[in-house]
């Protein structure tokens, strides 16, 4: 039991933050910190820095792009990149398709996708939840009608993540409708180009437009882009869904946060002290700081224990990561809108409004206060809500 | 003690819910109001005013109808379901309150009747960039031009109501350094006054508010309110009645967004059963319900006390409602988003606009964790 | 809507407090306000002493010894008699046992037994809950078997507090095993002196002797002692467990504890200043006496409401004071323990232990902290424990 | 980084838990130890010695084996677990960390050899009456006889298995007023020596402890292990490692307090099924093993943290640990009990103990709030 980082694995950690540093704009690390939206070209820039180096897939195999690194590496590269404000990786592509493919695609899905993928040449999006299908994603009712060596797709995706931006969408439909279920799934690649699609954007509680809604109606698919088995696909699912779960605690984006939360607290005073001179202030980020220490070493212990995992199913311990994980990113935006307080109250569109709308420059900073409060209530909801998440436990870890 | 309203102000409560469901049930018609040039609905308002709630709290000499705080209380509460956007607040409560505890017999013949006939609406700007909750904080100079009028200087920040209100009242320092509880008077300014600049803007809540600032502007001996010495105790007696206030539409809003929340986990179907058959989700529901039953009953407490003739347990009051309301805000808003899931996130459905309006009231005149600081350093309840 | 107390109301008040504190002995008084145990005299003289004053049964009929008050005398009434530490009447003989003879009793029934009880002439307790029956009080498995003009008793009940004090026992029983759960069960009164009974104490938590287990071995029940109609007593149970509820905020001696807390807190040091001068604990004070008037408050609500209600069944809505009333016990509680900290260590197993212990008397208030903390963890579980509580809420007010 | 144990470590653990599991699964044998005379089992002290668990922190030239603070953890935590009564922390990790860190190579060759065969039991006087968490406040006095040795005087309250033990190691004030922070000498007290008088009593968690009163008690310059430039310094390295511990064993309880409910949600039937299929007492129960792995956490955070070479850095982790540690015995000791219901609230089954036990390591070295106030006023962990 060695319960320090060792001289190599800190040495790690500061070139990673160096490249981070000096690589990727400030301009983007700083909006990232703040809250505030990037948009697409800016989120291409940085992953395409971070392809440069090898450091946009690197839990990828080494012949898809990927490194060869330790558990604690990985974690390290996470934490780093979280704490220096840096964008990850798109997620639709490295961290949910990628690994699909990787795993079930066939040799020339590999060839074809992902080298674009990894390198963000095509944008991808999920096209998983439908507006009956939420909690109970097996529910869903998009078909795919297999007429010789197409699919035609039909029905509607929701909460599709930047699908505005996307170039191709993974899809899961039904292909037989006579099955229970979780069978006659299946895992399709669609061209977001095919004609037939639509996407309507949802306007979010912070005003943004982060998800819409996606439409298929009658949309050719060619056979060729059915990942795995055909009425396999919940094996597809399920293999994301856990992957998707292990990224979730966002204990560096955390740790940055609240680095932000001090300094702001340090500026903004409350009678005749600053905020974060308050004991009652400081000792609730004291708290949080406790809960996300927790988190980090309990990570750490789960990435120790999968070592000796036989199985490759997601540990169900790492349900313990999500809920925490986001039970700690809402307290950390909460303390950033206490901060605020009467300043949260103006609401500015967007930047570029925002930038007109500034009366006070001084304050600036609280634009986003209330807009990430709102936002991230999605955190405990997305992924498996938090309230899945303990059924999971209850079920896989205590045994119910 | 009895919590039975009267047949007067039952049929109050009926007419006001009636009329805003009518108006405000679709959510639709909400986001037309918010596209009118004052972001609210100017008809609407006057419907109010044909009502007769402008003139409910103002005494019978002043030309109102000399109702109470349980009477504003059942209007806000009303207010908060429907989520209304029409300036009643700032105008009736805080500028109207303002008039109330300080007005004179020739302001009040010149002010009140424009307002209870909902022609006039006002706005008072009592924050500034750095006041936080302190409504002491007044960086803003008012300067005795010796005529016994006064030159207004400096900047008022998130005006709520500010950038449609015919008038604002502005409270601004004749004398004394920047937190000083005393020198600070309280002055009627038109907006349209000769160094008025207004900088308006939506709010999270979808209402509308103001950055004004005052550069020069000249007011005359008629035009102050409260002179340095009461100015503060004025805007402590409205900022309490407008926090009680504020406590009722929380509730208005919690109890809608609860209920809402029960409607939904009733019907939305996964696993082929309603979500609300879920123990988990049952009994987070009861908290929320629970919550808002709390609230509710600080409330009525806010009401009680907002009228109560010492001002140290007024405050210790008012400062235990806001606690109470400002923790089941967050309860009923955060579980109520919770458990919509996905469609709560999304500006279509109103469970969101509940939430933010209930994190914005939270946040006025300082949030649960401040009014707590308030109560224990003035040494508890009892 | 008038939401102040009358003059009359507060004449009343003042009344009764007078009598409080100068008719019930200040020893007893004060034991009661510093959570230690009563004796069996002192509680027996304090009920007398109160029902010399017509105190001890004010909300049962005139004829039967009860007062005519408004909703609003008995809330006052409640809460004066606990903020003076007043020890409650003997709530299985007025509250719990009283008001089901008054509803289901024969006119020989009520002359027989509701005088003594009233008195306290008879000690009663309560036999409801059995090993295999707690939250599923309908599981009872006690048979009453009708032999002639006896009931035969047989089986266990436990949790029943003071039955070593009991001279009688009021008692549910299976008398049709046939019938379905709650049918056949019928309420019956059995002296505790009949042959076969026998009282097995059960140490609790605290180190004190509360409750106990009471076997029944071939006792025999005169049938004349059954109350109501034979097997329809969960109608007598259901009354009872719904009088049960309103009487569980104990508003009074939450009000009476938060006293105490402010005067121990502001005695004890810590640094250079006294506990309740330190900013975080007195907020922790102020939050559970912000919680305490809400609670106080919706209890007149439900009391106003209550004037209105056509069914005699409580009002579910009493529940939140059941979950509140709870919470806010054990709130205080924690706040005592913290007080004592350390010096809450050392076990004191009685009073006369104690006496002989206390090696420092100036922390002797010290003493009761953790086993009340203990003791109190109770309130969230019997008459029916907070999830239970949330389920008649869920069902009966949010119509689950 | 690296979780694992080491080979030598999982035997340690292994042999640990195998002992105490014999000796201690069932409760009624624990009631037994506790009537015996000490007030736990003797014979089990000396076969914690006989498998060398005396010896583990000590160094090879002091007697000991020379390990790690991982292993006084693995030991705590078996120790919680098992719920042991025997004076492991007071005579190894309390006085025992003292004479690690500050005793002479003189005192170390005349005690260690008696306390590794479990033939010596010792205690570490630190509190008084008025102490509460500051081990600098210090009321007892030791003044110079002039020929090197000390006279104290005072009381020591709460003295963690003080009452058996053979030797007291007690803090005293040499000089300066009574909360400051230098001038505190250690001395090594013989517990039977003229003056001393020991009041032994039983502790709410089934252990023994006493008050002390040292009344003209004359000890000579080969009983001072620490003067007054030191004392301070070494009682708190001393308490941070003995928190650490303290961690270790909450989590030892915490752990079995958690696998007992779940154990008793899945046996325990009411309306027909397990208590364990309600939604609502599963999701409670991962509350439970979710509390327990972040305090586990912490736990393995403070071992590792209680060795840091600065001081401020060490006693912000402990702190943090005992923050989680704290607010996790709440949730699991609390849960626990109340989803026992009624058996949890007796002292015939095992829940109850560990909630008491737990109770009384959260208020042991300062409580969750007494520890996060600590942090904060320190600035907090990054």
């Amino acid at each position: 039991m060695e319960l320090r980082f060792s001289a190599e694995e800190n040495a790690f950690r500061e070139e990673l933050r160096t490249f981070f540093r000096t690589a990727v704009p400030e301009s983007i690390r700083k909006k990232v910190s703040e809250n505030r939206h990037l948009s697409k070209e800016e989120m291409v820039t940085s992953h395409k820095i971070l392809h440069s180096k090898g450091l946009a897939v690197p839990h990828w195999p080494k012949e898809w792009g990927g490194a060869d690194w330790t558990p604690v590496q990985h974690y390290i590269y996470t934490e780093e990149s979280q704490f220096n404000g840096i964008p990850q990786p798109l997620p639709f592509n490295v961290s949910m398709n990628g690994p699909v493919v990787i795993a079930f695609g066939t040799e020339a899905q590999k060839k074809r996708f992902l080298p674009r993928m990894a390198a963000l040449d095509d944008w991808w999006c999920q096209g998983f939840s439908e507006p009956g299908a939420g909690s109970d994603l097996a529910g869903l009712k998009t078909t795919a009608v297999r007429q010789g060596d197409h699919y035609i797709v039909n029905g509607q995706k929701t909460w599709t993540t930047l699908a505005q931006y996307a170039d191709w969408i993974f899809c899961l439909c039904r292909t037989d409708p006579t099955a229970k279920k979780q069978l006659g799934i299946s895992y399709l690649l669609i061209d977001m180009k095919t004609p037939g699609i639509t996407v309507r954007p949802i306007q979010t509680l912070d005003g943004g437009h982060e998800v819409n809604e996606v439409f298929f109606d009658d949309v050719k698919v060619p056979v060729e882009n059915l990942v795995g088995q055909e009425h396999r696909g919940w094996d597809c699912a399920k293999f994301l869904l856990g992957n998707e779960r292990t990224g979730i605690a966002r204990v560096g984006y955390s740790k940055q946060r609240i680095a932000r939360i001090k300094e702001l607290a340090g500026r903004v005073m409350t009678g005749s002290k600053s905020l974060m001179e308050d004991d009652r202030f400081r000792e609730k980020v004291a708290a949080v700081e406790v809960e996300l220490k927790a988190l980090e070493m309990t990570q750490m212990r789960i990435l120790s224990e999968d070592r000796h995992r036989k199985s490759n199913t997601p540990n169900p311990a790492s349900s313990i990561l999500k809920i925490k994980g986001s039970e700690i990113q809402q307290a950390t935006t909460q303390l950033l809108l206490e901060i605020a307080g009467p300043l949260a109250l103006p609401y500015q569109t967007d930047e570029e409004e925002h930038g007109a709308n500034a009366l006070l420059p001084d304050i600036d900073w609280a634009a986003p206060a209330a807009p990430t409060y709102f936002n991230y209530r999605k955190v405990s909801i997305y992924g498996g809500s938090n309230e899945i998440q303990r059924n999971i436990l209850a079920k896989a870890v205590l045994g119910f | 003690m009895d919590f039975d309203l009267s047949d007067e102000q039952r049929q109050l409560k009926d007419s006001v819910e009636r009329l805003l469901k009518d108006t405000y049930d679709d959510l639709n018609l909400r986001k037309g109001y918010m596209k009118e040039p004052k972001g609210y609905s100017d008809a609407l308002y006057k419907q109010y005013a044909e009502l007769g709630l402008m003139a409910v709290p103002f005494s019978e000499e002043m030309g109102g109808l000399g109702q109470g705080l349980t009477e504003t209380m059942i209007i806000a509460e009303a207010f908060g379901r429907a989520l209304a956007l029409e300036p009643y607040l700032p105008t009736i409560v805080l500028a109207g309150g303002v008039l109330r505890h300080a007005g004179n017999q020739a302001m009040a013949a010149e002010l009140i009747p424009a307002i209870v006939e909902g022609k006039q609406t006002l706005a008072l700007a009592f924050q500034e960039r750095q006041s936080r909750y302190d409504l002491a904080n007044v960086s803003t100079t008012a300067k005795a031009d010796g005529k016994g009028g006064y030159t207004l200087e400096g900047e008022k920040s998130v005006v709520w109501g500010g950038d449609s209100a015919d008038k604002l009242i502005v409270s601004a320092r004749v004398s004394g350094g920047r937190a000083d509880r005393s020198g600070i008077g309280l002055f009627l300014v038109d907006a349209k006054a000769s160094g008025v600049t207004r900088k308006g803007y939506p709010t999270q809540d979808g209402m509308r508010a103001a950055d004004v600032t005052l550069s020069s502007v000249r007011v005359g001996p008629e035009a102050v309110i409260a002179g340095p010495d009461k100015g503060l105790d004025v805007l402590e007696v409205v900022a309490d009645e407008a926090i009680a206030a504020l406590c009722a539409e929380a509730v208005g809003a919690m109890a809608a967004l609860q209920e809402l929340t029960v409607d939904y986990l009733k019907t939305r179907k996964q696993f082929g059963v309603p979500i609300g058959s879920f123990q988990v989700l049952q009994h987070k529901a009861v908290d929320m319900y629970t919550a808002v039953e709390q609230a509710r009953s600080m409330a009525y407490y806010a009401t009680m006390m907002a009228a109560d003739p010492d001002p140290k347990e007024r405050r210790k009051a008012i400062s235990a409602a806001k606690v109470q309301v400002g923790r089941s805000i967050k309860i009923v808003g955060e579980t109520g988003i919770q458990l919509h899931g996905g469609i709560g996130m999304t500006m279509e459905y109103k469970a969101g606009h509940y939430f933010k309006r209930l994190t914005m009231i939270d946040l006025a005149f300082g949030d649960a964790d401040h009014h707590l600081r308030q109560l224990a350093a003035a040494g508890g309840l009892q």
